[in-house]
């Protein structure tokens, strides 16, 4: 296992807390009525979701779901730009017209978020092939949901990433549930990552809900894939607490299954390691989280002064 | 029962009712889709149907567009007919080889060996704030394919009529339903034989100074400019061509040469899309020689639909368009 | 191992050999610019495509692929509709408008060939959702290409199949080349039958040359499915001695490579079977070559005096 | 070089060497697909290049058309510039998400903040004998996505400048080549800066009579027809959109005004073909006023594409359906 340094812990939990957040208000504003639009929040999915992004390197680029939040935040995404985004402001990532499901940040290689369920995975080998011809040493990190791998194109991509020995990391976030279907009942394996056999593939199956665990797996994996030896899927096994989206009665599951993943939290699970470890002290902790805490409701603020986009911008930016 | 018993309802809940009632009569109708089973649909459209109907009949699918159709094709050439829901509208585009290629030229590249009886069901359109990937009208796409059929209700009356006429139909029938109608409540017939036919262009209103020809959303937006232009002492003529393929002309037609004026709109994008088939019939048609003025189309505009709502809204044609377009054409007139 | 009659080892031979004396007449047709269009010879492989089809019972289904004709054949299809149809006449299994990318028989279960590589998969897996629905008891044998297991259709079937418990046998044809590509270039897999493992379902790789063993695995998989335990996967090897279609100058194989597999060819192999095991004297196995080369002599004239279709036909069966 | 310098070549050896030079120009140019490499495409148009540029930028691809299309797009939009070719147009069914939901609206989605700068190239049509999955043409679905271009070039000089100017494009674009026209030859400037601007209408034939609007291998039998015509004195203007979308309408609306009289012509299926669209916007026009009789469109019957030659050939308009659309325009005049 690697050794983790204070300054990584202190960004995972800072992190963590700030997706946490982050969607703990977007949740707020929904049931305020105060957004037009949808989103989809992974509260409950911030190892897989975040700390997966703090074992990038600068360069690495990132391919996000319509599930992506805590992906954004853990590429280091601004929540100020994002709050403005999914309140469709002018000053938002996409100038209001992406919203939750296409906030990117294409420049930094944050290559999008993706409202067609599957739709990522070949966007990411075309990313991934960039890197292997312009030889940056760079790997591509491509998010997906259990579901998603019910998708043609998770197959056609995960065999063309294997023959072409392209530098990608293909992250399962398996939450168990696509919608209102339980994996069990959309396939026939247990773990995701047994379908890495197809291709030839190395395949892990992690506990997405660890955040140690999610780091120095996703850490070499992408080791393995800047190597130079081809994609790697890896399958976190987690959870969201939430509803698919805004007005989910989720009459799919029952409340003990949510309330037994609640027990292993991964905010918690990671603030328990800081506190067995003695990493900080629960003052510190406590700080980090306040900080967080604030960032957000700064970015509402933001997000609020941020003026509507003028309505002739309607027809911007459709070519380059 | 009484046949001509009517009874107030949503245009959602008069889909799940001619579904329902067509399951009921016919064995052979089978459903699948995502989430269609206890989740009810994205949309609630199949509300409740798993429990009247069991798991057999309401097959909850994997994430596999491309499957979905091409199992439901597959299905029908060997003697089922079902219908599937593609979530949105826009995931039609992994269906295309499933729908294209395979259900609508099975018939004609067997030389009729085969018939491909399902219904494809596509929540369409703008409105909702999902932004470029989930707010798409392509029935342009659909209408250009021989071999389907494509029809799209606009009340909640006739979701019931032409669900029943689709699933009953021997053909690929591709079922648009636009999402922000699905709450629209009105009178809805319960005879069980209340079917709308297929090929059928049905005329909402009567008048003598212009016609609209308009589907989908925008019929509504159409009604509410009529009423208020008829208050100005303006009759507007309104056709709803519910079958968008084969189009049936005639009354659009025999109206233009009535009124010598029409104005022809859809929501999706207007570049490619099927007013300009719409116009070219006009054009080619009788009603050429008693065209007053320009044919008016009214359309979206030539973007993805972005997420804010404003800009949203901007994209696609509002009542006040259409009260613009009416006085424009009467200011244009040319005799 | 499945003792076999003397009937049916009498009907691989007929049949196999029909499918080459097809094949041939339709690769002379070509040679003389007697037709117009195009198709796909599959001399070399009718072990796989013709035996097979004999473990069928009747009722089964079967969906063919581009490459298509052996298939056909051992499906029990009409070698003078199939040849009127390859020379776009009335008589023809479609009139004269599917020509040999499009032959089917859809009322005799065969639901036709495929011009689409991957646009059979899901086809059958309908097929196949009504006969378990129906309850009828019949199984559907789908043919593909190995080029074709790298479609996102072949994942999404197979993963239905399995998760539905369909009554389905896919049968890959392994020519080891997708047109001119070999198919170690296209996946990192030796054995495609090892995808099976993606969706728990049994996935065997055979000797796609071999008559009797194509033959005893297809009927043990074809009970398989037909009792109600979900779909196979079956690979058989195999070769095409002939370009991919029309015009192919083959520069991506040599010689040696096709001389090798013609050692191995599954017509002299059944021929070697039937006289080690004395079932029939040469002068009857002779006599069984010569008949089925009458019958395509018969089906050629057949094609021949079949008329043009009516120009108006062109309108007709868009819709039924 | 002489600038001026021409070639005689065919219109696959013309796309070639338009793919050659701008691979040579700029290293950022890589070509993905189906057989492109040693085998040379399935219709010849890549032979020889996996020669000059090895495996690294001529990438044979597995059979996934889906995922040639979005890896281009991920490439694309990550500072590569991709060509990728679909062996027949009808095989885009496959990729309909990646290159609509992804590739067309990246850009707009994101704020502006990515560019797609690839080329598509879709060979497309009938008259090869090949039936219903492998003889269509489907550009009036491409032309309704916003986010898309569109071109297809009818002569080997087009061919190569269209080419060019598409891989220097920083959108997507669609290049559709009809098979039919792989093997016309004619002269080609050798210019490597020899561009063909997209956006613009070519005017291929100036007559003061008869518009024809027509493109791809319609063209050539537009030509034939009006070299006909002209012997009985019918002089026929000849316009040729090479750019589908965005298409530019100037010189058709001006060609209309001067001759009153206009033909629409393509291959595709008659109903929601590109046709309509642009009978609309001369409708929609000034021209509209000088129109001295009904506008004509000639196009593909509303059909799959049947395998029988004669069958075949009966689906798509020919040089006499033109002579006759004229003869009937001229007849039908209306003053
Ligand atoms: C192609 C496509 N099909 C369907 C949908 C609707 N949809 C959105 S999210 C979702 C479930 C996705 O499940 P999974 O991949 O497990 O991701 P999760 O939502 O669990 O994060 C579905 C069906 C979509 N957006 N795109
Ligand atoms: C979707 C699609 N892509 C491409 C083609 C062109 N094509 C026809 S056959 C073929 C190779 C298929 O390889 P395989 O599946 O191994 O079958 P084989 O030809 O070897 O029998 C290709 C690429 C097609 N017909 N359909
Ligand atoms: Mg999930
Ligand atoms: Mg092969």
């Amino acid at each position: 296992m690697i050794e983790l340094s204070e300054e990584i812990l202190l960004r995972m939990y800072y992190k963590m807390n700030q997706a946490r957040f982050f969607e703990e208000k977007v949740d707020y504003l929904f049931s305020k009525g105060l957004v037009h639009g949808t989103a989809h929040l992974s509260i409950g999915q911030e190892a897989s979701g975040v700390i997966s992004c703090l074992a990038l390197e600068k360069g690495d680029l990132v391919s996000m779901t319509h599930r992506g939040h805590a992906q954004a935040i853990g590429f280091g995404l601004d929540v100020n730009l994002m709050m403005a985004e999914f309140m469709g402001r002018a000053r938002g990532y996409c100038k209001g017209k992406g919203g939750s499901m296409h906030i990117a940040d294409v420049q930094n290689g944050n290559i999008g978020a993706n409202g067609v369920v599957g739709g990522g995975f070949n966007l990411s080998c075309g990313a991934a092939l960039t890197q292997k011809y312009k030889k940056t040493g760079k790997v591509v990190l491509c998010f997906a949901g259990d579901g998603a791998t019910n998708q043609g194109s998770f197959h056609e991509s995960l065999n063309l990433a294997a023959v072409w020995n392209l530098p990608i990391v293909f992250l399962i976030e398996n939450n168990l549930y696509g919608m209102s279907s339980p994996i069990s009942k959309n396939m026939n394996i247990e773990n995701i990552s047994e379908r890495s056999g197809s291709y030839d593939i190395p395949g892990l199956t992690i506990d997405g809900n660890d955040p140690i665990e999610v780091y120095n797996t996703v850490l070499k994996a992408l080791r393995y894939a800047r190597a130079g030896r081809g994609p790697v899927l890896v399958e976190a096994k987690t959870y969201r607490y939430n509803g698919h989206s805004k007005g989910d009665a989720q009459v799919y599951r029952n409340e003990e299954e949510i309330a037994e993943w609640r027990e292993k939290d991964p905010i918690l699970r990671l603030k328990k390691y800081l506190q067995e470890n003695r990493v900080f002290t629960d003052k510190q902790i406590q700080t980090m989280a306040n900080e967080a805490h604030k960032s957000i409701e700064t970015a509402l603020k933001f997000a609020m002064e941020s003026p509507e986009p003028e309505i002739t911008s309607v027809l911007e930016d459709v070519y380059a | 029962m009484n046949t001509s018993e009517m009874k107030k309802m949503t245009y959602r809940d008069a889909i799940r009712l001619g579904m329902t009632e067509e399951m009921r009569r016919d064995d052979n109708v089978i459903f699948m889709g995502e989430d269609i089973g206890i989740y009810g649909g994205a949309f609630g459209v199949s509300h409740g149907m798993i429990d009247e109907f069991g798991e057999e009949r309401i097959l909850d699918t994997p994430i596999s567009e491309a499957t979905i159709v091409g199992t439901a094709v597959g299905a029908a050439a060997t003697g089922l007919r079902p219908i599937c829901e593609i979530m949105f509208m826009d995931f039609v585009t992994f269906a295309m080889d499933a729908l294209v290629n395979q259900g609508a030229k099975m018939r004609y590249m067997f030389g009729g060996q085969s018939q491909v009886p399902m219904v494809l069901r596509l929540p369409a359109g703008s409105g909702t704030g999902a932004a470029a990937q989930h707010s798409q009208s392509l029935e342009a796409w659909l209408c250009h394919i021989p071999g389907l059929k494509v029809v799209t209700p606009s009340t909640p009356a006739q979701a019931k009529g032409l669900i029943k006429a689709a699933i009953r139909d021997n053909n690929p029938v591709c079922f648009i339903e636009h999402k922000l109608l699905y709450k629209i409540d009105d009178l809805v017939p319960l005879d069980e034989e209340f079917i709308i036919e297929i090929g059928k262009t049905l005329t909402e209103r009567q008048g003598k100074d212009i016609t609209i020809v308009t589907y989908g959303s925008l019929l509504l937006k159409a009604m509410e400019a009529a009423a208020f232009l008829a208050e100005e002492g303006i009759e507007v003529e309104i056709l709803n061509p519910a079958t968008l393929y084969p189009m049936d002309m005639k009354p659009i037609v025999e109206s233009v040469i009535k009124t010598g004026r029409v104005i022809v709109a859809h929501e999706a994008a207007k570049t490619g899309g099927l007013g300009g088939e719409i116009v070219a019939r006009i054009v080619e048609s009788d009603a050429f020689d008693y065209l007053n003025a320009p044919i008016i189309r009214l359309a979206g505009l030539d973007v993805p639909i972005p997420y804010n709502k404003e800009l949203e809204a901007a994209c696609v044609p509002q009542k006040i368009d259409f009260i613009r377009a009416v006085h424009r054409l009467i200011d244009s007139e040319q005799g």
